[in-house]
């Protein structure tokens, strides 16, 4: 049950203390406890770097950007544009080219549904999602099944909250699927998904991948070459980066293929009543002022990420995930919900005879915050045949002691409730 | 890191009569046969509840009951409404539900309503921002019934 | 042709001093002279208590919105919501509720478009916008009409750069036209257009009126219930707030009746892959965790320019404009574009034997940045038989001594390339 | 507050042989006839540019002229331009074109080619990175002309 204990065997130095001297929030206290955020899943913690980068671009070079000839405008485009530079690094895309800025995972989500799904797709196919995705890798596809004519298909998951690979496989046998869009990570089971098998899969019926990685990216190094995925997305605020951002990674070839999204400045090289010209590469899909100080906060966070490494933040996480689990398994009365062999930091559990509505508001009460419901998961939970759950999850900053602190409280909340 | 597991600042919101009633509720089965009946459901945690109401002489109600899945401060509030709308006819019901929204989110409420003292024990939710709603779910359910409807409207 | 001189008398106790010391860039230096910062319509400088209550926010309270039941999750999204109040409060809006928190402007217009254009609109209709409009408000309804069948109509300009409302009405009498979409202040002419007159228009030929406020919103008291306007939008980082966050202000109704815009978690009831239930209010069109950073950064914005009050605003901005107007028409050579009789701080201009471009390198070398090109308004300028402007704009921070630098810069400029 | 009024600083950009090439450009001019042509455009300051060519014995350029609406350095680019391509056929033209985009990027150029000193006067754009298109687009333009398009494609 130890998740990847190779990686965690490798242990590299890895000075937690150190880590959270970097994120200020984590010395607030709550309820007049120290702070345990256990909630990173959800959002991840700032570390002042972040804070520190949007600050000083606000307070000393700042303007928008693209439209002018003046220094502040310069220096504020190519601060920017340096960003695209370092997430095209991160996933070890092909090109800077290749990657959009949105508000978050969500918009590059709907940005491929409305713009692959409605200019590329055709009424008759279909998009594979699975049981494991989170809301905004469903709604989207839902919307384009009832305004565009495509099939909705589900690939189901197993009952230790694997992906189904012949459940995937059979749905893609007529080859009428255009599209699956499946997730890296998911955000309540913690399970990693095979994406290369599945992007195999995927490639040999003659659909397009898309890779929802809002939880992996956090957690390790991507390359979505190597995954061979075809889109690959991720939100800013959960990578320790700023709301407001977020991305969206697509081949060339399909970005070029797909008409724009939203209409605006900056996507367009001309503009007649009759007629517009849309611009080339990502900038068709950036519509307006961009998220310009978030996008400079992203690029710090990613510094700030690989400075550490993803090996290291790796090793760190299995190794807490692996405790977390003995841990809260020795829980009385305890389940967990998701037993996948390849999984991440993200624990979701019921506890017997006390809700997890009454379970998060006493940890909060001992400053433990998790987070309890449905995780924007709905069919998930009616497949794992649950109601809601509480779910622990865990970032750089995350101890051992304080998964000691909440699995040693967990056992009072539930003899609190018995 | 030593952390205080003492929980004597929650015992506020889980008086021992919640705890009590969120254990064995008194009012949860499935009451058949009903004259009106409405589901509720909260989108955060995915709390459910179905209240259904039989009327005496077709104005006051004879009983109410509810099933729910549902957190402790949801199932007691759900299992303290059944008690107290005994009796009462649509126009009561409706005045207490808007004194009990006034008590779960304000931790008082003006009202002379007698039935408001058997339910003042769920005024600590006020306390608790994200857990009005889990007391005042059932309430909403029963107005829904009320209206006639099918399910209350979150909001 | 001094703007609005009635404002100007009043001329209240405003130390443009005072307020300079609060954005930290404006003590920068550009190639080694004071900056001269005259951009702000594209975007304008942030005050300390801007870039401070999102330092703040990040070192101190901070989670996910609307889906944590956690201490530090219910502070954020009370904060998060109260900026609703506050936005409401700005556009005296009739309620908080009406209040939709976008990207930027161009996504609050590119949201209308798609939602009230594809899902209440009907091909056949027709959309009224005019000459002067921003790409942002051009774009969209010609997405609209080439994918969806609506007729898109163009109202005329006057030579002196005003709304011709003759040529507007006419296009109405047909009763066709289901939406108009006006700017109220022009971002390259300074116009403000008469939108309570508009409105009364629109509403008597049957159609709604979308308002696009990016520039107005900055210089004067909004109030949408009295300019009859049914949509405004507007963008945060032109108010002096963060980049990522915009507006957009719909009455109760339209909202209610429009389907969602982008799908994923937070607007959504309940889930399931049959069926999705949306949920009601503004949330609907918020998908995906928001902008929360942001939101918060903007609603100290608010709280700045509130606490200065509008009224001081629009006489200093006045004061200002009249100073400048005067001052460069004194260049020789240099030509206005755009004499309306109700104008804003926003000035654009051609210079004899130099083009803009030039003009516009030359000044930076001398520390003042102006906007020189197109300025997102490729139709406006054919209509003003011009290929670009420099463009001078005025914010809050702006002295006249700024002004007389530029005047005197320019004469040089003109000399320069004589 | 006083500025300094010197344009000295940009004297790198604005050499005397651009302002005169600007002022009184010598190729600027609607040639006919001509075998190939196009137009460019920047589309952040709405300059553009329309370059024509024509061939002696099909292979090598017996004349260049170019008609624009641009700013100083577009108008100097295209100039010298049309005077340094006379007399190259279609694959000196394009390694030139290479040449000058790297010494306006770069401001110099590892290039043997003669033509380069003419450009030279250029190079100063490197130093304004807003302005590099500026000075290319005339030459985007010429490729365009060569690849057989109506219009250069601007990124
Ligand atoms: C009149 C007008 N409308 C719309 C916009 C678009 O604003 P944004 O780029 O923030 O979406 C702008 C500013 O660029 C503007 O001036
Ligand atoms: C797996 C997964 N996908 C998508 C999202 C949506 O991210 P965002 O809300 O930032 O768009 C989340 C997080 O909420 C997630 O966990």
């Amino acid at each position: 049950m130890n998740a990847n204990p190779k990686l965690a065997d490798l242990a590299p130095a890895f000075d937690v203390e150190r880590i959270r001297a970097d994120f200020p929030i984590l010395s607030q206290r709550v309820h007049g406890k120290p702070f345990v955020f256990l909630d990173s899943a959800a959002s991840a913690q700032k570390p002042r770097a972040v804070i520190g980068a949007m600050s000083h671009a606000m307070e000393t070079q700042y303007a928008n950007v693209h439209r002018g000839l003046h220094w502040m405008s310069e220096r504020t485009s190519d601060a920017y544009e340096n960003v695209r530079d370092q997430v095209a690094a991160l996933l070890h895309a092909e090109s800077r080219e290749e990657i959009v800025f949105t508000r978050n995972s969500t918009e590059a989500i709907n940005l491929v549904a409305h713009s692959y799904g409605r200019g590329i797709l055709k009424p008759g196919q279909a998009v594979l999602i699975t049981e494991m995705e989170h809301h905004a890798n469903i709604v989207p596809w839902q919307m384009l099944r009832d305004s565009h004519g495509i099939e909705l298909r589900v690939a189901g998951i197993t009952d230790s909250g694997e992906l189904d690979l012949a459940s995937f496989a059979s749905l893609l046998e007529d080859g009428r699927v255009g599209l699956a869009a499946v997730t890296h990570m998911s955000n309540v089971l913690g399970t990693y998904n095979p994406i290369a098998r599945v992007a195999a899969l995927a490639h040999a019926a003659g659909a397009q991948l898309l890779v929802d990685g809002s939880q992996a990216v956090v957690h390790r190094t991507v390359d979505v070459q190597a995954l061979g995925a075809d889109f690959y997305v991720f939100t800013g605020h959960k990578l320790y980066g700023p709301t407001g951002v977020g991305v969206l990674w697509a081949r060339r070839a399909l970005l070029d293929a797909m008409p724009p999204f939203m209409g605006g400045g900056d996507m367009i090289a001309s503009v007649s009543f009759e007629r517009s010209i849309w611009a080339s590469g990502p900038t068709k899909f950036e519509a307006g002022t961009p998220a310009i100080i978030e996008v400079i906060g992203l690029g710090a966070a990613i510094d700030y990420v690989s400075a550490i490494g993803f090996d290291a933040i790796a090793a760190h996480e299995a190794a807490l995930t692996g405790h977390a689990l003995s841990r809260l398994s020795a829980v009385d009365g305890l389940r967990i919900v998701g037993q996948a062999k390849d999984r991440g930091g993200v624990i979701s559990f019921t506890l017997e005879g006390a809700h997890a509505h009454d379970v998060a508001t006493l940890l909060d009460r001992n400053g433990i915050a998790v987070r309890a419901g449905r995780h924007c998961a709905d069919p998930l939970m009616a497949r794992m045949g649950v109601t809601s759950t509480a779910r622990a999850s865990f970032g750089i900053y995350t101890t051992h002691a304080e998964i000691d602190v909440l699995a040693d409280t967990l056992v009072r909340v539930r003899s609190f409730f018995q | 890191m030593s952390q205080s597991h003492s929980f004597d600042d929650v015992r506020d919101l889980y008086q021992n009569i919640i705890l009590d009633r969120a254990r064995n509720p008194r009012h949860m089965h499935r009451m058949e046969p009903f004259d009106a009946c409405a589901a509720g459901e909260n989108p955060l945690c995915g709390d459910q509840v179905e209240v259904r109401v039989r009327f005496a002489a077709g104005t006051t109600v004879a009983e109410a009951a509810f099933e729910a899945r549902g957190c402790a401060i949801s199932m007691a509030s759900a299992d303290l409404m059944a008690e107290v709308v005994r009796g009462r006819d649509a126009a009561a019901m409706r005045s207490l539900a808007a004194d009990f929204a006034e008590l779960a989110r304000n931790g008082v409420s003006g009202s002379a309503d007698p039935a408001i003292s058997t339910l003042q024990p769920l005024s600590g939710v006020s306390e608790y921002r994200s857990r009005v709603k889990c007391a005042t779910l059932p309430w909403s359910a029963l107005i829904a019934a009320l209206d006639g409807a099918k399910e209350s409207s979150h909001d």
